[in-house]
């Protein structure tokens, strides 16, 4: 029993790492600006076509893929910057819907351009399994993971430490006063975007590296990125990897302790029990105004 | 006379099709799948436009709906009209359970119910002994015939969305125009500053979601006895929450009649003329379709119409 | 009227309000005064329902309502003004006052709001959005407009005079005199305007860091040295 | 000197300034008084930018177009009234964001203390959240903010509103002293008596027009309450 | 004369996969069966059900009033049964090779024919373990509908024939297998991973079997696993992994039908054959015989379509295809092929075996 719960674990680990890289760009647009980007998980899924294609016309590792990807969602995510941007009015829900349609327009390009195929690394450096004592995981799963914990902690500082963090908040928050104090407003809400497709090249690439990409994926990362978001509360960036984690244990702990059909359903009510009784989230620490 | 203008264009255009399609099967079969959006569509608006809050689960409440009159019509032997009303009931009823999610505001009450609705789509796979589980649950009654009327065939399913349709929407015209409506409408943006002149926002709210979960399982429901073949992939598919969102919008979510016509729009544009042009991805066109429309008319097709209301909000600067 | 037991309130570490206690009268004006942040818009929350105070009573016409919903509170006759402006949303300013009215008074009477919008000096706006469409000396008019609708017996005022030049505000004066006279109002007003009170008010309570220093007729508490230290300063900067 | 012609500004379908046209020179104090609803406000949020407007804008002789942030790099700074802080970002941040022009950044923490010593309040409140603060603190945000970004020309749109007595006096103080830095300073602001005692000319504006311009030491108090009660109305220079 | 005949197919949407591969079958079926004589042209109009079921539904009846003889379904049990359904009510014939559930044959319908069932995959599968005799089988299976329905068969019957067999239903979100497999190896300890799910699933779950290495000696699957795709795009993953098939790779098809089907396919596809569009193929082949017979006896306008469908009785690749009174192929079985260094040969039941198993047979 104990060895089946430590490697659960450490399962749940891993995937969870990869889910903290999916959210950390949602994150960012919706904690800076309030702007859900429903194309985001379309946007990962580009990065992941890209490695695969790559991968699979040169051979070359899929991390090598990194820059490609990186020039295809920054440019997908500032032409969805430059559109939301003309919203005006409920800037809020109408970016919502904008960036929807964009998902549905990116899946059904991606089926056009590649296909219905399942996709996923062949490269048996990638796949091959290593044990860390008596638990075992990818070579992919482990450099996730690091890469993960590295984006985080970038995003982090640049958040921090560069003006920009702070007057993408500012301009949420007061899209007025933020002129006041000598932002320009559309520069800095472009440099989210830009960094939020930096984050989605580096998940895509990841998640090709570790699990099977297909066309229809994109909703599907999507929710949970924005699961894991609220559940980490906004505004926290370390937060969402701590909730990604602590998803990803809760998932991988009730295939083992229950049965796999009832993965989804748990995770769902550990989201629905932390929005009710913990409303700003686990790690939240600003309050949520009506 | 010209404010009911649209509306009297519509009913108009409701009568005129099965006139001139009526022996079309696919065309009625079209615009009944239509209307069964544009009933959902229309229950979305409701709590969007006058509970403040978007969903993005009401297929939660299209399948319990669905399933609770299936499963009433067929192993209880209750009439198929009343196992609608106990359809719609159900999903009522369902609702309460997500009473505690109005304390929560914007994306984080959208993500809850579509939490709910993957609770539920869960559920009814899970609980095959009463649901059929994955295998689906098929053979229970289709609608009766009724007064001579068989609401089974196509153009009687059309005739009896279409009268469901107007009823819901002069329920919600009702409520609009109410003073709850008006109340309603401030609450939004606005909670505290409603409060403290005496409205009782969580009851309000909480009557919204229970009206709007209700019309939504009604059509559920109906969907159900025309399909005549559930499974839990279907009957909570996500497409029922985001069918009725893009209708919605890209009508007028403001606007009454606006979420009705969108749907019957974009399902036949859709079907008709999108699949026409581009038969593997044609979604890609509902996309182009529904982003132009947010970016050139944020207030839908009939907002277009509707001249600017004097006070209405408007961009400042 | 109202009256307050030991009202405390803390905002975390922060002790809003300390140990609290006052009562008024039927057809009183009090003034409520007081340094920035001494907690006295705090203390129209607290009796309006939005904040929950750790310990203490409220009783509003002999009832205890500190357990009330904030809806509650004000169809027993609580109406306030927010110091920040909170008009309701995506309503013109009619329909703000009708929805006051119909939820807070119980009874649709547009007569009675055509009066109040001519007294609040709003009726060429009243087809105006409120949130978008007004400055903010209008919204605060506004403020009280929506208050008055609900057919209140106390009137919670907060800094409603703060921006208006002195004849307008001689004018609001005389209007709220009005207004107490005409509907037997009891009204709290927080301004920093000592004229102001001194004008308006028979009775007057200092708030300083949460605290009730000092309370009596205008005149005698604006010359108590703790208040002339903590809030006048000496009479010449 | 900043200098507006013929200003025309409004929102959306109304219009609230007609033809402003007036000076704030270099080093001086200019008041603006008025009515409520006279449109004040929305002059200087015309000058900094957020509003649409026609008309010319000059800065030093030359015109500018009207990019708010060029002008806070320019040294052209506007403190609006409190509700306009950051409600959901902390009283810290929120002065942060003030030193956000590149060319006082660096003198950030040196400004950061200047501003906790003059209002000490906000350093006690540094990380609580602008948006639960009293109204009279928001205020000190906004001035404290205003102060971060080390104004050329500063404009104060009403800073005594609903500030306590002894904090007002200080609020003068602290104008006092920027001006004699040499700041040039606009101020609206409704209490004439505190106008005029630090003012070097002063505007009266009514209806979104200037009716009147006099110097301070010169103010003809009889005619301005005239003019207040709009007994009297046309262009005045004096 | 020019036949005109309709299908719906899962273009896009989560069965995209399938109902391409489907498309391509039929297509060919139609090319080869126009060529093959030059009495009747038989045309087809195909539309995209997206997956769905009321799309389905309506592309029946504008397939119906544009004057379709009749309807080749599409795929998934909970699509095909309302299409079916209409089509039954509009009286035209109905036929599919992608709906295995047992309900779609107990609703009576009259018109409803199909070559395929649940049925078959399972005596393939038993065949397999009656031969191999393992000590335990570990069934994984999504719970979408057809994954599950054949779960839940197997694991009757094979508790039946005495083995013990563990079910472990997953989510058809899940991405990681691990926790499972791990399942597998510490707590049931059997000998056969066996895998009802789809392309993706298996990927998955392989995958995981290969780093926490169970003792397993096989890991076996059902459709869509043992084919000429899946070795080409997870070489590593697909070697010596067991599913079923019904032609072994390189093709070696001892028909004619078949090398003729193989070779047009390549021609228009530039790929090898697989297995749905194989059986897409054969029901194609079947109904545009049973419309050419009906046409020839002048009774295709009359109802004669039903009358031949229900005669037919003839070799496939697939074997030999009959209706009983139901609609049902009840020759329907399928076999097991092993995927081997690229090639795929037919290893299990010994009648129809074109090579012999590697066993244990894993991917590592
Ligand atoms: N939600 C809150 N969280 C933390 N502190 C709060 C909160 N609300 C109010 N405070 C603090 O409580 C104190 C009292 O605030 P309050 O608004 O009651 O002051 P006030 O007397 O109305 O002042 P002013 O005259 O400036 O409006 C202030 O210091 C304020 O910062
Ligand atoms: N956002 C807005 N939309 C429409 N009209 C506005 C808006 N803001 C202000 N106004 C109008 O513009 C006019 C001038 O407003 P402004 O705020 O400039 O006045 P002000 O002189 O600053 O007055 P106050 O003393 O009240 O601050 C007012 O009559 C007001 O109705
Ligand atoms: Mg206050
Ligand atoms: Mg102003």
């Amino acid at each position: 029993m104990f060895e089946l719960l430590q490697q659960s674990l450490f399962s749940g680990l891993l995937v969870g790492s990869v889910y903290a890289l999916v959210a950390l760009g949602i994150a960012l647009t919706f904690g800076a600006m309030k702007i859900i980007n429903l194309a985001h998980g379309e946007l990962v899924l580009l990065a992941a076509y890209m490695a695969y294609v790559i991968e699979s016309r040169t051979g070359w590792n899929p991390y090598a893929a990194i820059p490609l990807a990186f020039a295809v969602t920054a440019l997908v995510s500032i032409a969805i910057y430059l559109l939301i941007e003309r919203i005006r009015e409920h800037r809020e829900l109408n970016s919502l819907i904008l960036t929807f349609a964009i998902g549905v327009i990116l899946t059904n390009a991606i089926l056009l351009v590649f296909a219905s195929d399942v996709r996923s690394t062949n490269s048996p450096l990638l796949q091959d399994a290593v044990s860390l004592g008596s638990v075992y995981a990818m070579n992919s799963e482990l450099l996730a993971f690091v890469v993960s914990l590295l984006v985080m902690a970038g995003l982090w500082w640049w958040l921090r430490n560069s003006w920009y963090g702070r007057a993408v908040r500012a301009v949420s928050s007061n899209r007025d006063a933020s002129m006041l104090m000598g932002i320009d407003p559309r520069r800095v809400e472009l440099a989210a975007f830009i960094v939020a497709g930096i984050l989605a090249s580096v998940a895509g690439v990841a998640l090709y590296t570790m699990s099977v990409v297909q066309p229809a994926l994109g909703p599907a990362l999507t929710v949970k990125a924005f699961v894991v978001t609220v559940l980490a509360g906004v505004g926290s960036i370390p937060g969402v990897f701590c909730a990604a984690l602590l998803l990803g244990v809760t998932e991988a702990m009730t295939v083992t302790l229950a049965s796999s059909a009832l993965q989804e359903l748990v995770g769902m009510v550990l989201f629905l029990l932390v929005l009710f009784f913990m409303p700003n989230g686990l790690f939240g620490a600003r309050a949520r105004r009506g | 006379m010209m404010r009911n203008l649209p509306a009297a264009a519509l009913l108009v255009a409701a009568l005129a099709i099965p006139l001139v399609f009526g022996g079309n099967g696919y065309i009625m079969g079209l615009m009944v799948s239509g209307l069964i959006v544009a009933g959902v569509a229309l229950a979305w608006a409701l709590l969007g436009n006058l509970g403040g809050m978007v969903s993005f689960g009401h297929a939660a409440f299209f399948g319990v709906g669905a399933y609770t009159s299936a499963i009433l019509s067929a192993k209880a032997g209750l009439p198929v009209p009343l196992s609608l009303l106990a359809g719609a009931l159900g999903a009522a009823l369902c609702s309460l359970v997500m009473l505690p999610a109005l304390r929560l505001s914007g994306p984080y009450f959208a993500l809850a119910i579509l939490a709910y609705a993957h609770i539920f789509k869960i559920l009814a796979t899970e609980l095959s002994s009463i649901t059929g589980g994955s295998a689906g649950f098929q053979r229970f009654p289709t609608l009766p015939t009724i007064a001579g009327i068989d609401f089974s065939s196509r153009t009687g399913s059309y005739a009896l969305l279409v009268v469901m349709v107007a009823l819901c929407a002069l329920v919600y015209r009702a409520v609009k125009r109410s003073h709850v409506g008006t109340a309603l409408r401030a609450m939004a943006e606005s909670e505290d500053a409603t409060r403290v002149v005496g409205v009782n926002a969580t009851l309000l709210k909480s009557w919204m979601l229970l009206l709007s979960a209700f019309i939504t399982g009604l059509f559920g429901a109906m969907n159900a006895h025309i399909i005549n073949f559930l499974e839990p992939d279907y009957a909570f598919s996500g497409n029922w929450s985001v069918l009725p969102i893009i209708a919605a919008i890209f009508g007028g979510y403001r606007t009454i009649l606006g979420p009705v016509a969108g749907a019957v729009l974009i399902y036949l544009f859709d079907q008709i003329i999108a699949k026409e042009l581009l038969p593997v991805g044609h979604q890609i066109l509902l996309g182009l379709l529904l982003a132009g429309m947010i970016l050139v008319a944020p207030n839908g097709l009939f907002g277009l119409f509707q001249t600017r209301r004097k006070g209405a909000p408007h961009a400042a600067a | 009227m109202l009256r307050l037991e030991d009202v405390t309130v803390r905002f975390g570490g922060l002790v809003a309000l300390k140990e609290v206690s006052f009562a008024m009268g039927e057809g009183e004006i009090l003034g409520l005064v007081g340094p920035n942040g001494a907690g006295k818009t705090t203390l129209f929350n607290t009796i309006s329902g939005l904040v929950r105070p750790r310990t203490g009573r409220i009783l509003f016409k002999d009832r205890e309502i500190g357990k009330l919903p904030l809806h509650a509170r004000a169809r027993l006759g609580l109406g306030r003004t927010f110091q920040i402006p909170q008009p309701m949303h995506h309503l013109t300013v009619r329909e703000n006052l009708t929805v006051a009215q119909v939820f807070g008074a119980g009874a649709s009477d547009p007569a009675r709001i055509d009066e109040i919008l001519e007294v609040m000096e709003l009726a060429e706006h009243a087809d105006r959005d409120a949130a978008t469409e007004l400055a903010l000396q209008e919204l605060k008019r506004l403020e009280v407009a929506k208050a008055l609708a609900t057919n209140p017996a106390l009137l919670l005022l907060d800094e409603v005079l703060a921006g208006l030049e002195s004849h307008a505000k001689r004018r609001f004066i005389a209007k709220l005199r009005e207004l107490h006279q005409r509907y037997a109002l009891a009204i709290v007003i927080v301004e920093h305007d000592i004229e102001t009170i001194s004008s308006l008010c028979s009775r007057a309570v200092v708030l300083n860091f949460g605290e009730l220093i000092a309370d009596g007729t205008p005149e005698e508490v604006f010359r108590n040295p703790a208040v002339v230290e903590s809030y006048t300063g000496t009479a010449d900067a | 000197m900043l200098e507006v012609r013929g200003l025309r500004a409004g929102y959306g379908r109304i219009n609230v300034l007609w033809d402003v046209s007036l000076q704030f020179p270099t080093g001086e104090l200019t008041a603006i008084v008025g009515p409520n609803g006279a449109g004040k406000t929305t002059l200087f949020r015309a000058l900094m930018g957020l509003v649409p407007h026609q008309g010319e804008i000059l800065l030093d002789g030359r015109p500018i177009r009207g990019r708010t942030w060029d002008l806070l790099e320019a040294g052209v700074v506007m403190v609006p009234e409190g509700r306009m802080v950051f409600k959901d970002m902390s009283v810290a941040e929120n002065l942060a964001l003030g030193a956000y022009p590149q060319r006082c950044r660096q003198a950030r923490a040196r400004n950061l203390e200047r501003v906790y010593a003059l209002f000490p309040r906000l350093k006690e409140r540094h990380r609580q959240l602008a948006g639960s603060l009293s109204g009279g603190e928001a205020q000190m945000v906004a001035m404290g903010r205003g102060m971060m970004s080390e104004p050329r020309i500063l404009l104060i749109d009403e800073p005594s509103l609903g500030l306590a007595p002894v904090i007002v006096k200080e609020v003068f103080g602290i104008i006092r002293r920027l001006k004699a830095e040499g700041v040039t300073i606009g101020l609206i602001e409704q209490n004439t008596h505190i106008a005029l005692s630090v003012a070097d000319r002063m505007h009266l504006m009514r209806s979104g027009k200037v009716l009147l311009s006099q110097d301070a030491g010169s103010v003809d108090l009889d005619r301005l309450h005239d003019l207040y009660l709009a007994r009297e109305s046309g262009q005045v220079q004096a | 004369e020019e036949i005109a005949i309709g299908a719906h197919m899962p273009l896009t949407g989560s069965l995209a996969r399938s109902g391409q591969a489907f498309n391509e079958g039929m297509q060919v079926a139609i090319k080869v069966f126009n060529e093959s004589q030059s009495k009747h042209k038989i045309k087809v109009t195909v539309i995209d059900d997206e997956s769905q079921p009321a799309k389905a539904v309506t592309a029946v009846e504008k397939l119906n009033s544009d004057g379709a003889a009749a309807i080749i379904g599409g795929y998934g049990s909970n699509i095909v049964g309302p299409a079916s359904d209409t089509s039954n009510r509009l009286g035209k014939v109905y036929i599919t090779g992608g709906a295995v559930s047992d309900e779609l044959v107990a609703r009576g319908n009259t018109h409803f024919f199909r070559i395929n069932n649940n049925a078959g995959y399972q005596r393939g599968v038993e065949g397999l373990m009656q031969e191999l005799k393992p000590n335990g089988i570990s069934i994984v299976a999504s719970t979408r509908e057809a994954p599950a329905l054949l779960a839940k068969g197997l694991e009757e019957s094979l508790t039946k024939l005495g083995f013990k067999v563990t079910l472990h239903p997953f989510d058809p979100a899940i991405t990681d297998f691990k926790p499972i497999i791990n399942k597998v190896k510490l707590q049931d300890k059997s000998e056969i991973i066996f895998m009802s799910a789809y392309e993706n699933d298996y990927v998955g779950i392989i995958r995981a079997a290969k780093v926490l290495k169970p003792q397993v000696k096989a890991i076996v699957g059902a459709w869509s696993l043992a084919t000429p795709k899946m070795y080409s795009d997870f070489p590593d993953l697909m070697q010596n992994v067991i599913g079923t098939t019904f032609l072994p790779f390189p093709v070696e098809v001892k028909d004619e039908e078949g090398k003729k089907f193989a070779a047009v396919y390549k021609e228009m596809f530039g790929k090898e054959i697989e297995y749905a569009s194989t059986l897409a193929f054969v029901e194609t082949m079947v109904l545009s015989e049973a419309l050419a017979r009906a046409a020839d006896a002048g009774t295709l306008k009359s109802g004669g379509l039903l009358a031949e469908m229900k005669k037919t009785d003839r070799p496939s690749p697939l074997g030999r295809i009959t209706f009983n009174a139901v609609g049902d192929n009840p020759n329907f079985a399928l076999s097991m092929g092993q995927h081997r260094d690229g090639k795929i040969p037919l290893v299990s039941p010994a009648a129809s075996a074109t090579g012999k198993i590697a066993y244990p047979a894993l991917p590592w």
